[in-house]
C-alpha cells in the first residue's frame, strides 16, 4: 500500500477561518494509503517545508499531498521541498483548498466537507503518480524583443549588453515608440527626444542587435529555450543596405500632402518618408497607399533621384525565420479614441464630447506634439482649427479611464502626471494663458510626483477643478466646457480655446492576435497577463515569454524601463544556462499497442508526432508506429484524447491519474 | 405410469411455482428473439422457437459476483457470496440440445476443484426438458449422437402431443419430487406425440473425428477454415457446452467486486500472458483449440463431447464458419 | 431507378459471379496479386462466407449473391495481419465495403497502390432474419440496402456487373432514427437500456468492424479500466457509448456491427446518428475519398459552439 | 455579505474538468476575489481541454456525478494553440451521442472561462449546480450500476438495499 503524507495548511487564517483544517487532516488520515496527516499554520514557510521534509524521512512517505493554496501559487515550492527530501518532485501534489474552497465558501461545514473531498481526490491521484525526470533541452541564447518603444529598446540593450544576440522587431518604420513623440517628461521636464534618441542610436549600432523595423510577428512555434519565430518584413520599397539616408527622395517626392501620423496628423509628410528626423533606421519607406507610383504607376521620381539606386518598387514582404530562446513582449499602448466605436466594441466613444468632430478638442499625445520642439509647430502651442494661440485651455482627466459605462474601469495611471506636466508646458509657452484641469482625484504616487503636481497648481497657477465634464460643444470659435465643481457644488462653464483630453491608455489594437500567436493569456481589455500579479509581474504563464511596459498595463516611463530591465534580467537568467530543464509533461507512445492510425499526428498543434519504423535485427520493416518528439511536444494531451486505443499517454496526466480522481466521487 | 399435462396446466404449474418463490426460467419472447429468462407468469412461456442463447445461463450465469471487497484503514474486508443464497430454480421448456449439455458440464466443474458456484446452482435447478419438433438447416443434434427426444440431463421430460398438451416422463427423482408436489396438474395416460424434428446432417463418426484430431494438430485445414474468423465470442457465448470463464475485479481501489463472466477461446487475449506472450497468437490456432477441446481434449478427460448439435454457433457466426461443415469435412477425410 | 417488379433479379448476381471469377483468375494467374479476398458459398443453401483465394484454380469457388453480406475490408486491417502478409491483395468490394477501404486509406492503414479492387455492382444483400430461399424483396432486403447510394462502386481497379432497375424500398433505418429522435431522453434511455442490457459482450460488433483494428482495445484495458469488461448493464452501456464515439466520423455505415450482433442490438442506428450529426455540423461524409483528417481530427475556427457557454 | 446556508434536500455532485491555463486560473481568480458559489463542484485539472477524453465524462456519470462541467480557454486563447478547437468538435459530437442515448444534456455544461473571468466561473458553477439540484439526482447510471443480468442475480438483501439507497 502507498505511504502518502497529507499536509493541511491553515494559510494563517485564510484557510482555517472557513475550513476545519484539523478535521480535514483527521479525515485524510483515514484514507487507505495515507501514512501520515497533519495540519500546520504556514506550510510554505521554512518550518512548514521542514515539517514536510522531516515527515518524508520519518514516515517513509512515497507521495505527498499539500492541501493549501492553488498549485499555480506553490506547486513548485512544495515539489522542490519534496525533492530535497529525496522524493521525486512529481510525487507531490497540491489540493487547492484555498482559492477553490475556503475563499469561495462561507459555510464552515460545507467548506470542510469539500476540502476533505478535494484532499481525497488528490490522494487518489498521487497514488497513481509516476516518477518523472525533467527533460533537458538546449537553450538558444538569442532573444526576441517585440516592440521598439522605450520598453523594447531598454530590454534589447540590456540583453545585448550582457553579450547575447537580440532580434528586435518593430511594426513601424522606426523604433522609438510613443516616447519619441513626447515633448518633455515628468517629473523632471527633461526633453524626451534628448534622452530617447541616444538609446535608439545605441540599438542601431549594437553589434548584438538585429533590428527589423516595419516588420511584424507572423508565427511563433516552439517553447522556452527553443522558439522558432517568423518575422514578416513588410516591403519598404527601399533597399536598406543601399540607402544612405540622404533624404533626397523625400524632398523630391511630388506627393506632399499626406497627414503625418507621427505628428498626430497635425502636419504633412511625403509618400516616401522617414517618420521623424531622428528615426532609426534613417531609411525611408514608401507609403504604398498614398504613393502615385503605386496608385496609377505614373510617378517614379524617387527612383530617378536616388543616387545609390535604393528604391525598389517591386520589393515584396519577406519572411524571416529566427531561432530564439526567449521572448520579451513590449508592444506598448495606444490611446482611447472618443470617436464613435464600431458596433460590438465593448469600448464606447464620447457623443457628449462630439465624437471627435470638434477640431480644438485634442488628446494628450497631440498636445505633446504641439509642445515638442521637434514637432510640427516647432514647439509653439497653437490650436489645430485656426493656428491661433489658445489663451484658455481646459484639460480633462479620466476620459475613458475609470468609466465603467464607457467600457473601461481601470485607471490609466499616467494621466494625472502628464496633465500636470501639460499645464506647466503650456504656462511656460503661453505666459498669459490659463490652464484649467477637471479631475476626479489626483493620483501621484511616485518619487517626486506629488511635488510636481503641487508645483503645477501652486507655482504654475493651473486651476484644478474637482469634477466631471458633462459636455463639450463648439460655440463660435470657442469650445464650451460644461462641468461641475463638486468642491463648491456649482455647475461650471468655461469657454475654452483648446480642450485637451487625457484619454485612457489601452493595449495596441491586435494585441489579442499576437497573444494567440505567442500562446500567452490576456485580460478582457487585452492587456497581457503576468504569471502572478505580485511575485511574477514580468513573466507570462507561458515559459520563456516575458512582459515589459504598457502592454501589460498602463505604466509611465520609469516603471516601463524598470520592467524592461527586469524582463531582460529574466532572459539573462535563462541564458545563463546551456541547458534547460523543462517539466516532463510530454506525451509518450506505447509502441506495442500503437497501430499508427496517426490521429495523434493529425491533431498535434506542435507537429511533435512523427512516424517511426520498427525493424527487426535484419533491418526488415516490422511496422510503423507514432513517435512523439519530447523536445517539441507542448504537453497539451490532445493526442491522447484522440487516440482510439490510448496508445499515447501524457505524463503527469495519465488516464490512470484522472480515472483515480473521478473514482473518488 | 406415464402422465400428461395440458397446455393450460403447464402454465398453471409455472404460476404455482413462481408463487411458491421458485425462480422459473423458460423460453420467453424478448424483442426480436426468444431467450431463456425468468418467467413472471405461465403466460410468458414462449415455446415456438429455439431461444437465441442456450439454457446454460440458468446454472452458469453470464456474469456473477463471487466476492466483494472494501478497503479501509484497517485493511481489506472481503465478503464472499454465499451459494446458499442461489435461488431454487425450475428450468422449463428447455430443448434436449440445451439440456444434454448440463451433465457434460458437471464433469468439468466437479472433477478436481469443486466449483460451488456452478454445482450449487445445478443442485438447485430442476430441469423440465421438451422434445424438439422443429429443426432448421443449422441443427445437427442427430449427427453428434443426440436426438430431438433425448432426455439426457432432464429431470422431467415433456413431449408435445398431437392433440395438444404434453406427455410428461419422469427421468430422475428430482423430477419425481417436482411432479408429485404438483400432482394435481398432471393426469394419467398418454397420447400421440407430434412428429420429432429431423435435422438433415448425416450421422458423424465422432470416434473417427477424434482420431483424426489426435494426429492433426498441425494441418492446413485450421488455416483454411479460420483465416476468416473475426475473433469474436458469439459462438462460445451461445453454445450450451462452452464453459470458459474469466474472473475480473471491477470497481475502484477502495471497493469493488470480483466477478466471473463468460469468456471465449476465439478472443485474441484469451491466452494472453501477463508477459505479453500469447501462445495462441493467430486465429487458426484459436479455432483449432476450439475444435480440439470440444471433440478431443474433453473426451480424453471426461469421455464426453462439448457439442450437442444445437447449431447456434452456425447461425450466429458473423463470417459463416460452420462447425457442422468442419466436422463433416474431417469425417469424410 | 424503380420498377414495377417487387423483387431483384438474381441474374444480376450470377453475372457478377462470373465476372469476379474471371477477374480473380486473371490477377492470380498473372501474379499481379498474391491473394483474392472474396466470398464463397457456405454449406447451407443460400449462405456465403468470406474466403481468401490464392490458387487460380480456386477462383471458381468465388461467388456473389445476396448472401454476400460481409464487409471484406476487415481482412485488410491490422487485426488480420496474416492476410496482408501474403503480398498484394485483390479484394472484392461492394459500394458500402469500398467506403471502409477508403476510410482505412485515410487512416494510414492501407495504400491504394497495394490493392487491386474488384468492385461489384450490388443491388442489395439479405437482411439478418430473411428467408434465404426467397429473392431479395421488401421482405428480405437488409436495412442498409434500402437507402443505398453506392450500388456501383467507384475508383476501383475494375467494376463488374450492370445495375438493373431496382424496386423502391421503404427506408427503415432512417425511419427508426426519426422515431428515436422524436422520443424524450427518458424514452431513448429506456430503449437503449433494454437493448444494451441484453448485450453479452461477445464483441462481434467490434471484431467485424473494419475500423476496430486497434491492437489493444480501450475496453480491454484494465489499468485504468475505462469500461467494465463484464457483461453487466453498466459496462454494456459504457462499451456501446465508447464504441459509437470511437467510430464517429470514421464509420462508413456498412452496418456489419448490427448484422453480426447475436442479440439484435440496432447498433447501426448509433453510427448513423453520429454520421448525420457530423455531416450537419462539419459537412463530413465518410468513405467517399481518402481524407487526411477526419472531422474529429481537424477543426475550423468558426465551428459551431452554440452549446458552449 | 454573509450568505446563509440554505438547506436543500439534495446536494448534487458536480465534477468540473478544466484546463489549467484558463478556467483553473479563472476559478483561482474567483477565490482571490472572494466570490461565493455553491460548494458542490470538484475540479479536475487538465493541461488543456484537448486532453479531456469523452470517456472521463461518461466515467464521471457512472461514478456518481449528477452534473459535469467541461471548461477551457476561449477560442483562440488556447495555450497550446488548438487544443480547445479539437475539444470543441469532440464534445459537440459526444453530447449529440449522449443525447441520443437518452442522457439529459442539462446535466452536461460546456463553457469557456478565461483566467480573467472569475465572475464567469462563479456564474457557470452556480448555474449548473442549481439546475442539477432542481433536476434531482442522476439516477440513470446509478441504477444501471446496481443492475445485474438475470442469471447473476442472487438473493442478497444488501444489494437490494444498495439499490434502494439510490436517491
Amino acid at each position: 500500500m502507498s505511504r502518502i503524507g497529507v499536509f493541511v495548511c491553515h494559510c494563517g487564517e485564510n484557510i482555517s477561518r472557513t475550513v476545519d483544517v484539523e478535521k480535514v487532516a483527521a479525515e485524510a488520515a483515514r484514507i487507505p494509503g495515507v501514512a501520515y496527516a497533519t495540519d500546520y499554520k504556514y506550510m510554505c514557510s521554512d518550518p512548514g517545508q521542514g515539517l514536510l521534509k522531516k515527515a518524508v524521512a520519518e514516515h517513509k512517505l512515497d507521495g505527498i499531498v499539500v492541501a493549501a493554496c492553488s498549485p499555480r501559487m506553490h506547486e513548485k515550492t512544495f515539489r522542490n521541498a519534496a525533492k530535497s527530501a529525496g522524493l521525486n518532485p512529481f510525487l507531490c501534489e497540491m489540493a487547492n483548498i484555498r482559492e477553490h474552497c475556503s475563499w469561495v465558501h462561507e459555510d464552515r461545514e460545507e467548506a470542510t466537507e469539500k476540502a476533505s473531498a478535494i484532499v481525497e481526490m488528490m490522494v487518489a491521484r498521487v497514488k497513481k503518480d509516476r516518477k518523472l525526470v525533467p527533460i533537458t533541452v538546449p537553450v538558444t541564447k538569442r532573444a526576441l524583443v517585440i516592440g521598439g518603444g522605450i520598453a523594447g529598446i531598454q530590454a534589447a540593450l540590456d540583453i545585448a549588453d550582457a553579450g547575447h544576440r537580440v532580434v528586435l522587431v518593430e511594426r513601424e518604420p522606426s523604433i522609438g515608440g510613443h516616447m519619441a513623440q513626447l515633448s518633455e517628461t515628468f517629473p523632471t521636464l527633461d526633453c524626451s527626444q534628448c534622452i530617447m534618441t541616444p538609446k535608439m542610436v545605441d540599438v542601431a549600432n549594437h553589434p548584438n542587435i538585429t533590428l527589423h523595423t516595419y516588420s511584424e510577428i507572423e508565427a511563433v512555434e516552439g517553447y522556452i529555450g527553443n522558439f522558432q519565430i517568423t518575422v514578416r518584413k513588410k516591403a519598404r520599397s527601399v533597399i536598406e543596405e543601399k540607402c544612405t539616408g540622404c533624404g533626397v527622395c523625400s524632398a523630391k517626392c511630388p506627393q506632399k500632402k499626406i497627414p503625418n501620423t507621427f505628428d498626430k496628423n497635425l502636419g504633412f509628410r511625403p509618400a516616401i518618408y522617414v517618420p521623424f528626423p531622428q528615426a532609426v533606421p534613417n531609411t525611408p519607406v514608401i507609403d504604398r497607399e498614398h504613393c502615385t507610383r503605386f496608385i496609377n504607376g505614373k510617378c517614379g521620381v524617387c527612383q530617378k533621384v536616388c543616387g545609390p539606386g535604393a528604391i525598389d518598387y517591386e520589393q515584396e514582404d519577406r519572411l524571416i525565420v529566427e531561432p530564439v530562446g526567449a521572448i520579451v513582449v513590449a508592444t506598448g499602448f495606444e490611446l482611447y479614441s472618443i470617436s464613435e466605436k464600431p458596433k460590438g466594441s465593448p469600448i464606447k466613444g464620447y457623443g457628449e464630447f462630439g465624437h471627435g468632430t470638434i477640431p480644438d478638442v485634442i488628446d494628450g499625445l497631440t498636445f505633446e506634439r504641439l509642445a515638442s520642439a521637434s514637432g510640427p509647430t516647432g514647439g509653439k502651442i497653437i490650436r489645430p482649427s485656426d493656428g491661433k494661440e489658445p489663451k484658455q485651455v481646459v484639460f480633462v482627466q479620466c476620459v475613458g479611464s475609470r468609466a465603467r459605462e464607457k467600457g473601461i474601469s481601470y485607471c490609466s495611471k499616467i494621466c494625472c502626471m502628464y496633465t500636470a506636466k501639460h499645464t506647466m508646458l503650456y504656462k511656460h509657452k503661453v505666459h498669459d494663458g490659463q490652464a484649467y484641469v477637471f479631475f476626479m482625484d489626483a493620483r501621484t504616487p511616485g518619487k517626486s510626483y506629488d511635488e510636481f503636481w503641487r508645483r503645477a497648481i501652486e507655482e504654475e497657477e493651473a486651476v484644478y477643478i474637482r469634477g466631471m465634464v458633462s459636455r463639450l460643444y463648439q460655440k463660435g470659435d470657442k469650445v464650451v466646457v460644461m462641468g461641475s465643481d463638486v468642491h463648491v457644488g456649482v455647475q461650471v462653464e468655461i469657454e475654452a480655446d483648446l480642450v485637451v483630453l487625457a484619454t485612457a491608455v489601452q493595449p495596441r489594437a491586435g494585441a489579442d492576435t499576437l497573444a494567440q500567436k505567442l500562446g500567452i493569456s490576456y485580460d478582457s481589455y487585452h492587456f497581457y497577463s503576468e504569471a502572478h500579479a505580485k511575485l511574477k509581474p514580468v513573466e507570462c504563464a507561458t515559459a520563456g515569454i516575458y512582459l515589459a511596459g504598457a502592454c501589460q498595463g498602463p505604466k509611465d516611463i520609469p516603471d516601463t524601463v524598470s520592467q524592461a530591465s527586469a524582463a531582460a534580467a529574466k532572459v539573462m537568467t535563462l541564458f545563463a544556462r546551456d541547458e534547460l530543464e523543462r517539466e516532463p509533461i510530454v506525451a509518450k507512445v506505447n509502441e506495442r499497442n500503437c497501430v499508427a492510425c496517426l490521429y495523434c499526428k493529425k491533431v498535434c498543434p506542435y507537429g511533435a508526432v512523427e512516424e517511426k519504423e520498427i525493424r527487426d535485427r535484419q533491418g526488415n520493416l516490422i511496422r510503423v508506429v507514432a513517435y512523439v518528439n519530447p523536445g517539441v511536444c507542448g504537453g497539451c494531451g490532445t493526442c491522447q484524447a484522440s487516440c482510439p486505443s490510448k496508445s499515447v499517454e501524457l505524463d503527469g496526466y495519465t488516464d490512470e491519474q484522472i480515472m483515480a480522481m473521478i473514482e473518488t466521487l | 405410469m406415464p402422465k400428461t399435462i395440458t397446455e393450460q396446466n403447464l402454465r398453471l404449474l409455472i404460476d404455482t411455482l413462481v408463487k411458491e418463490g421458485t425462480r422459473v426460467v423458460g423460453p420467453r419472447a424478448a424483442g426480436t428473439m426468444t431467450l431463456y429468462e425468468p418467467l413472471a407468469t405461465g403466460e410468458e412461456l414462449h415455446l415456438g422457437e429455439l431461444p437465441r442463447r442456450s439454457a446454460k445461463e440458468a446454472f452458469f450465469p453470464l456474469c456473477e459476483t463471487i466476492l466483494t471487497y472494501e478497503k479501509d484503514k484497517e485493511g481489506v474486508k472481503v465478503s464472499d457470496i454465499d451459494p446458499a443464497r442461489f435461488p431454487e430454480t425450475v428450468l422449463i421448456g428447455a430443448r434436449p440440445c440445451d439440456v444434454a449439455a448440463a451433465p457434460v458440464l458437471d464433469a468439468v466443474f466437479s472433477w478436481d476443484f469443486k466449483d460451488e458456484f456452478f454445482l450449487e446452482r445445478r443442485r438447485k435447478t430442476t430441469i423440465i426438458g421438451l422434445a424438439c419438433t422443429k429443426a432448421d438447416d443449422a441443427c445437427f443434434c442427430t449427427a453428434v449422437g443426440l436426438s430431438p427426444s433425448d432426455t439426457k440431463g432432464s429431470d422431467l421430460f415433456l413431449t408435445p402431443l398431437k392433440d395438444g398438451g404434453y406427455r410428461c416422463d419422469v427421468v430422475t427423482e428430482k423430477g419425481e419430487a417436482l411432479l408429485s408436489a404438483h400432482a394435481g396438474l398432471f393426469a394419467d395416460g398418454t397420447g400421440e406425440p407430434l412428429p420429432l424434428a429431423e435435422p438433415t446432417l448425416g450421422k458423424l463418426d465422432l470416434e473417427k473425428i477424434r482420431n483424426w484430431l489426435d494426429s492433426h494438430f498441425e494441418d492446413p485445414l485450421w488455416e483454411e477454415i479460420a483465416q476468416r474468423c473475426a475473433g469474436c465470442g458469439a459462438c462460445a457465448f451461445l453454445c450450451p457446452a462452452c464453459h470458459c470463464f474469466d474472473i475480473v475485479d471491477e470497481g475502484g481501489e477502495q471497493k469493488g467486486a470480483r466477478r466471473k463472466s463468460w469468456d471465449a477461446c476465439g478472443f485474441g487475449k484469451f491466452t494472453g500472458h501477463a508477459s505479453g506472450h500469447n501462445p495462441r497468437d493467430v486465429q487458426p490456432q484459436r479455432y483449432r483449440n476450439r475444435i480440439m477441446h470440444k471433440f478431443k481434449y474433453y473426451h480424453d478427460k471426461f469421455g464426453q463431447r462439448l457439442c450437442t448439435g444445437c447449431g447456434r454457433c452456425i447461425r450466429a457466426c458473423p463470417v459463416g464458419i460452420d462447425i457442422a461443415a468442419v466436422l463433416e469435412e474431417i469425417n469424410n477425410k | 431507378m424503380t420498377n414495377s417488379a417487387q423483387t431483384i433479379d438474381p441474374a444480376l448476381y450470377a453475372a457478377v459471379t462470373d465476372a469476379v471469377r474471371a477477374e480473380a483468375r486473371k490477377v492470380l494467374e498473372s501474379g499481379a496479386v498474391a491473394a483474392v479476398v472474396g466470398w464463397q458459398a457456405g454449406r447451407r443453401a443460400g449462405t456465403a462466407m468470406p474466403t481468401i483465394v490464392t490458387d487460380p484454380a480456386k477462383a471458381a469457388d468465388l461467388i456473389f449473391s445476396p448472401a454476400c453480406v460481409n464487409n471484406l475490408a476487415l481482412y485488410l486491417t491490422k487485426a488480420k495481419k496474416e492476410v496482408r502478409g501474403k503480398g498484394k491483395i485483390a479484394i472484392v468490394a461492394k459500394g458500402c465495403d469500398l467506403k471502409a477501404l477508403v476510410g482505412l486509406m485515410g487512416e494510414n492503414q492501407l495504400k491504394r497502390e497495394e490493392l487491386h479492387i474488384i468492385g461489384v455492382v450490388c443491388a442489395g444483400v439479405q437482411g439478418a432474419a430473411a428467408d434465404r430461399s426467397l429473392p431479395l424483396s421488401e421482405a428480405t432486403i437488409a436495412g442498409k440496402c434500402r437507402e443505398c447510394t453506392v450500388h456501383t462502386p467507384e475508383n476501383t481497379d475494375v467494376t463488374v456487373g450492370t445495375l438493373t432497375e431496382l424496386p423502391h424500398f421503404t427506408p427503415t433505418e432512417s425511419a427508426e432514427l426519426a422515431r428515436l429522435e422524436a422520443m424524450t431522453p427518458a424514452e431513448r434511455w429506456s430503449f437503449w437500456k433494454e437493448h444494451f442490457s441484453r448485450c453479452i459482450r461477445c464483441y462481434a460488433c467490434r471484431q467485424v468492424c473494419p475500423f476496430c483494428y486497434c491492437e489493444q482495445c480501450l475496453c480491454d484495458r484494465n489499468r485504468p479500466q475505462a469500461v467494465e469488461t463484464t457483461p453487466r448493464p453498466a459496462g454494456n452501456m459504457a462499451w456501446h457509448i465508447v464504441r459509437a464515439m470511437h467510430l464517429a466520423g470514421r464509420c462508413a455505415g456498412c452496418a456489419e456491427c448490427e448484422r453480426a450482433c447475436p442479440m439484435d442490438i440496432p447498433l447501426n442506428l448509433l453510427n448513423r446518428k453520429m454520421a448525420r450529426e457530423l455531416k450537419e455540423l462539419y459537412g463530413h461524409e465518410a468513405g467517399f475519398k481518402p481524407k487526411e483528417k477526419g472531422p474529429l481530427a481537424e477543426y475550423r475556427e468558426d465551428d459551431d459552439q452554440s452549446f458552449i457557454k | 455579505m454573509h450568505a446563509h446556508k440554505e438547506n436543500h434536500d439534495f446536494e448534487p455532485k458536480i465534477i468540473a474538468f478544466v484546463c489549467t491555463w484558463c478556467t483553473y486560473a479563472g476559478a483561482d481568480l474567483a477565490g482571490t476575489s472572494r466570490m461565493q458559489y455553491p460548494a458542490n463542484t470538484r475540479v479536475v485539472k487538465f493541461p488543456c481541454t484537448g486532453r479531456i477524453d469523452p470517456v472521463f465524462i461518461l466515467r464521471a456519470f457512472q461514478k456518481g456525478a449528477d452534473g459535469v462541467l467541461v471548461s477551457g480557454c476561449h477560442p483562440g486563447d488556447c495555450h497550446y494553440m488548438a487544443g480547445n478547437f479539437h475539444a470543441r468538435r469532440r464534445f459537440a459530437a459526444f453530447r449529440a451521442l449522449l443525447d441520443f442515448i437518452g442522457v439529459d444534456l442539462q446535466r452536461l455544461q460546456f463553457s469557456w472561462v478565461s483566467a480573467a473571468e472569475g465572475g464567469k466561473w462563479v456564474e457557470v458553477a452556480t448555474e449548473l449546480t442549481e439546475r442539477v439540484r432542481a433536476l434531482g439526482p442522476m439516477r440513470e447510471f446509478k441504477e444501471l450500476e446496481a443492475e445485474e443480468q438475470w442469471s447473476g442475480v442472487i438473493d442478497t438483501p444488501e444489494l437490494q438495499e444498495a439499490y434502494n439507497n439510490i436517491p
